[in-house]
């Protein structure tokens, strides 16, 4: 499969579902606000695609103050999807993202399978969007997230309501807080899902015991995310990659291009760069060509030849 | 806003845990207008993993053809740890200028600098423009510098530089006045009666922000205050550094639509980011203890 | 609750099941070998009580080579419960922890019920055993562990086993790789455990990107343990302490006495320190100083007054 | 083993990539017997995590009261790129000395020291004691020294300062001997017809040992090696820096009570602990490739 490739020749596209991507590295959502954020440290036309912040049907005011701390190598926080909601994401934000060649994926959140589906009939009429990126996991939203995540028959309920109401490539982003992953996963190609992303954060706490509350204030648990759940959740995609068929896109705790290269040899199709955007705004261009210069290196011509190759 | 990698110049114990570092980096020293911050990389490691945020104290040009910022920083946790230990020739990795600074209140004849403790440096360079303005008589400054005890007194050699009236007062005493900057500030004011003609920048605890609150609305002066929050980007991308804002006030101060401000759909309340609505808001703007 | 105390008047003791700890910091099985690597360090005698190495019926030669990586923030390591089997620990081990006044808690696994059982009846003859954490959790042996601590019936199973062997205090310790961890506990108190620990490591994985192959070699996954999975722990042991009436031990990245001391605001009763104890190995003593300190400076007589008073 | 809190004197660049520190640490240089090694936390953040294990290269009387340690290292990862950075000043936290090190073949005349990269450091302390009784012509000393490239190659002058008869391959040549020490290593023993007098002492890639193999078994040639493995604590207690032991081997050199090898039920071989049983092993005790 692999053969010598000059400078030009190395091919970094990868197919999500319907969407075609240049090369495999997104942000992952709510880390990379909608892109204009960004525009003062890289090109949006450079990445794979952009993954926006949860979008709700009513905008979200979101978690109290307080809403990250610091951890040994990672975050814990509790946004609360605060968002505008799907109408002023549409009018306010999309003309953005419409200036560039880069496929537009809607992260969604709701509170019931109306909502998810409603959300999703919405955003299906809306010029430039190419995806929806389904969080039936997200661990700060009392009503939401976690309802759906833990539980297999939820999880499908949410992705056939989303699937039947769109044709745009519809990939469930699972939650790690479960104790068989797989099932989770079949679920969600079952129910007609075109990709599987994972994951989103573990479920954390952390308290100031000099006033004896929790440091997120009056959010008491938060989403445990960055570098220090790497190597949790390059074991779960890894699980994942092994037992469905769909494109898997990988997710939590990748800095660099050797993290990235982890999650593809273990399976994943594409890759979604979180916390650490934060931290260094152009990482994922950074990724993009270490990735390609690892393909260089070793002579290898595109990313095929590499995916699902961990020797276990 | 960029990314700026920049080498330590010199990094100095003022007082007690309190350092001064200068650091060549002479795009950000271009750019940085009074009160905005810059985000520093502290290490290359994974912890303390996300940037740290100061503001910038002064833009110099330190000779030698290096121009660059001085950060004054107190050390209270890993980060600043880790940056009292680095030495001259050290690289770091900045991003900056970030948010929105002070606006002068031109309107305004007496401009008074209220600072405590690490929210001293977020008011020299403004300290310095005013200086300038007050030295061909434009108007007035007034600088007012809080300290808990004498050893934690700090700058105060480089705002008795500047062109204004400097006063100190120390909690615990032995000083100008025994007491709080906020009782040191409603005396001044009062007993100078110059209630319509000034303007106040403050930046300090939140505590001292609370007690400015009704002496601001009591002679119904101006404050801007300069606020923290933590951070995740600095950038407007995280939406961690919210603060609690009225929005009666903020739409009277701010066009809506290119702020990151967003409001409660019923109530008279939303979020701003402190990282681009910020650091400094009107004193009115700002709902405390949410 | 809490009075105005003198420097000796700080009580830090608590109750283990039948055991009394003097203070409430114990080291984490596998990281402490058999209290005589830490003698140069610290002395015994000043531990809340020791907790050896995991030990088996039959001597274990555990994980081939690479069984430790570091990850950000932690260890991602495979030792497979390398020990020297229950007749020897109590030949060669036990006497020389028998010369301290400390209590002696041994972790036990196992391959089946009746192998837990066996242990435990071989260790309850022994003298100078105080009592049996159960390692129902142990992510790296194939068929060990993970068997028993994901299913709450095999996790009754083996604790019920253990508490009809033995007498001694009889402490499970429940792995976190599971959807609800409160079932599990509550299985445990219901089969007569003493108390219940937690938690054991994460599974997770690193991959070289060069080699293709798993950094652990052939172990292919490994337990994430350190300061990056705290507040992970921290949450769980907040829920299993606010559903069983059982003592509970906090254990997960446990570096100083404020770590200590968020467990304990949370529920624990006492906690184990593990893969810190690799770094500094002073660093119990530490913890219990500062834990003294904290209870005097804040004019607590005890922890009883602290303890579960986190305010959610 | 005891934990001495020392500080930086010196820290400088060898060569690209190699660097040498010199620490204050009385109690270390002390009590350090050749091929011991120390573990130092080289940050007081949690990532890096672990201690990072390093051979001390020599104990010294650094002048003005200072007495020491030094270290050679090469950058190949965060920690050591860490280290690199420090300087005067700054404190270091060190664990030692660790491990068992060499032992001297007292029943053998020809004393060869094989080494390579930051293998070379652990040989030093050796050679500086062979060197003296080598000074007093009781013995002599043989120093091969192994580089990739001219460029990589260190230490050169302090080993040619030792009384020996220092020899030097680079892989890509342009040296002594063009190619690698094991086969400079095997011509000498043939060409010098020492095999029965002679004894070797190496450090340096585990590729190096295992092409040693042969050579000691064809003239069944004694040679000490140490070991590396990524450790956890040093200390013997968390048991993952194992190495794959020959049982008979082991049993033939060593008091296994007071060893921490652990064999199989059955078969031949088990686990030794690379910090406590090591690093220094004796070549035929060692399994590689498991
Ligand atoms: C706009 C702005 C300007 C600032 N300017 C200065 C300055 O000029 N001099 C100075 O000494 N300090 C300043 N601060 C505060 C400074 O950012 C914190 O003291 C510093 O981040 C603490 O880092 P640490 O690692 O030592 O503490 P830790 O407690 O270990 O930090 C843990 C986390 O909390 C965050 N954090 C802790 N304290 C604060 C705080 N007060 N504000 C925001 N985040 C915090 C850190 O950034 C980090 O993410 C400013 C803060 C803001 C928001
Ligand atoms: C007994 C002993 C003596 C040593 N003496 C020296 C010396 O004198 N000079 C020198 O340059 N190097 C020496 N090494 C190797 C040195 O310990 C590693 O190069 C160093 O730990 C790498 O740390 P890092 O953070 O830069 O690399 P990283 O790759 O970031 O380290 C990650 C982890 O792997 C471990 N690790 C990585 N490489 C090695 C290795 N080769 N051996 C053991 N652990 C490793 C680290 O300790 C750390 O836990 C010695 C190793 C051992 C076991
Ligand atoms: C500040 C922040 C906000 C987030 N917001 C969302 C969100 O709105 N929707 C979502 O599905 N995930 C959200 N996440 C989770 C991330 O998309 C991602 O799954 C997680 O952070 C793990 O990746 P990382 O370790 O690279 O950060 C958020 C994470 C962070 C840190
Ligand atoms: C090197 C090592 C060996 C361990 N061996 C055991 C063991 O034998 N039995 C057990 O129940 N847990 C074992 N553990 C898990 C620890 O006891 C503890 O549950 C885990 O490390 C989490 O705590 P920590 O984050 O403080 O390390 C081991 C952990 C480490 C790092
Ligand atoms: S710090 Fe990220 S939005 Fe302000
Ligand atoms: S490093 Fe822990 S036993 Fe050797």
């Amino acid at each position: 499969m692999s053969s010598i490739v000059d400078d030009t020749s190395v091919n970094l596209s990868v197919n999500l579902g319907k969407i075609q991507l240049k090369n495999p590295v997104m942000p992952a959502s709510g880390t990379f606000g909608y892109g204009e954020e960004f525009a003062d440290f890289i090109n949006l036309n450079d990445l794979g695609a952009v993954i926006v912040k949860g979008t709700t049907l009513r905008p979200r005011l979101g978690s109290f103050q307080h809403r990250l701390v610091e951890i040994p190598g990672g975050s814990l926080c509790s946004i609360g999807i605060q968002n505008v909601g799907v109408d002023r994401f549409i009018a306010d934000k999309l003309p953005y993202l419409r200036q560039f060649r880069v496929p537009v994926i809607v992260n969604i959140a709701g509170e019931s399978v109306e909502e998810f589906a409603r959300v999703t009939e919405i955003l299906s009429k809306a010029e430039g969007v190419s995806g929806i990126e389904i969080n039936i996991s997200c661990p700060n939203v009392k009503k939401g997230g976690m309802h759906f995540g833990v539980d297999p028959d939820a999880t499908f309920a949410v992705v056939r309501a989303v699937r039947n109401a769109t044709d745009l490539t519809v990939m469930p982003k699972l939650t790690p807080n479960v104790t068989d992953i797989t099932a989770f996963a079949r679920a969600c190609e079952e129910a007609g899902a075109d990709a599987i992303s994972l994951i989103n954060g573990f479920v954390g706490m952390s308290i100031d015991v000099n006033s004896k509350r929790s440091r997120l204030g009056k959010n008491l648990t938060g989403g445990v995310t960055g570098p220090c759940i790497k190597p949790l959740a390059l074991r779960l995609v890894w699980q994942v990659a092994q037992v469905v068929n769909v494109p898997v896109v990988g997710i939590g705790g990748i800095t660099s291009a050797e993290d990235a290269l982890e999650f593809i040899l273990a399976g994943a199709c594409a890759v979604e760069v979180g916390t650490y955007n934060l931290v260094d705004p152009w990482v994922m261009i950074e990724i993009i060509d270490g990735i390609r210069s690892y393909l260089m290196e070793k002579k290898i011509s595109g990313l095929n030849a590499i995916r699902g190759t961990f020797e276990a | 806003m960029f990314r700026e990698e920049s080498t330590v110049l010199a990094n100095e114990e003022l007082a007690p845990g309190f350092w001064k570092m200068r650091l060549v980096a002479p795009g950000i020293a271009a750019a940085t207008k009074p009160g905005q911050f810059i985000n520093i990389k502290v290490t290359r490691c994974k912890d303390p993993l996300f940037r740290r945020p100061f503001t910038v104290f002064r833009c110099s040009d330190f000779g030698g053809g290096n121009t660059g910022i001085e950060l004054v920083y107190e050390i209270v946790g890993r980060g600043t740890r880790v940056m009292s230990a680095m030495r001259k020739g050290e690289g770091l990795d900045l991003i900056g200028p970030l948010g929105r600074g002070f606006e002068l209140r031109h309107d305004k004849r007496v401009h008074i600098l209220v600072g405590s403790g690490v929210g001293l440096p977020a008011l020299f360079m403004l300290g310095e423009e005013l200086s300038l303005a007050a030295g061909r008589r434009e108007l007035e400054l007034v600088i007012m510098i809080d300290a808990k005890t004498k050893k934690r007194l700090i700058l105060e050699e480089e705002f008795r530089s500047l062109n204004g009236k400097t006063m100190i007062s120390i909690h615990d005493g032995g000083y100008d006045y025994h007491g709080y900057v906020t009782e040191m500030l409603r005396t001044y004011i009062d007993e100078e009666g110059i209630a319509a003609d000034c303007a106040i920048y403050a930046c300090g605890p939140e505590l001292m922000f609370k007690a400015m609150v009704p002496i601001c609305s009591q002679y119904n002066v101006p404050a801007q205050i300069s606020m923290e929050r933590n951070m995740g980007c600095g950038v407007g991308a995280c939406l961690s550094c919210v603060c609690r804002v009225n929005k009666e006030a903020v739409m009277k101060y701010r066009d809506i639509r290119s702020s990151h401000v967003q409001f409660e759909d019923e109530g008279n309340s939303g979020y701003a980011l402190v990282c681009r609505d910020g650091p400094v808001f009107n004193i009115d703007e700002v709902i405390f203890d949410e």
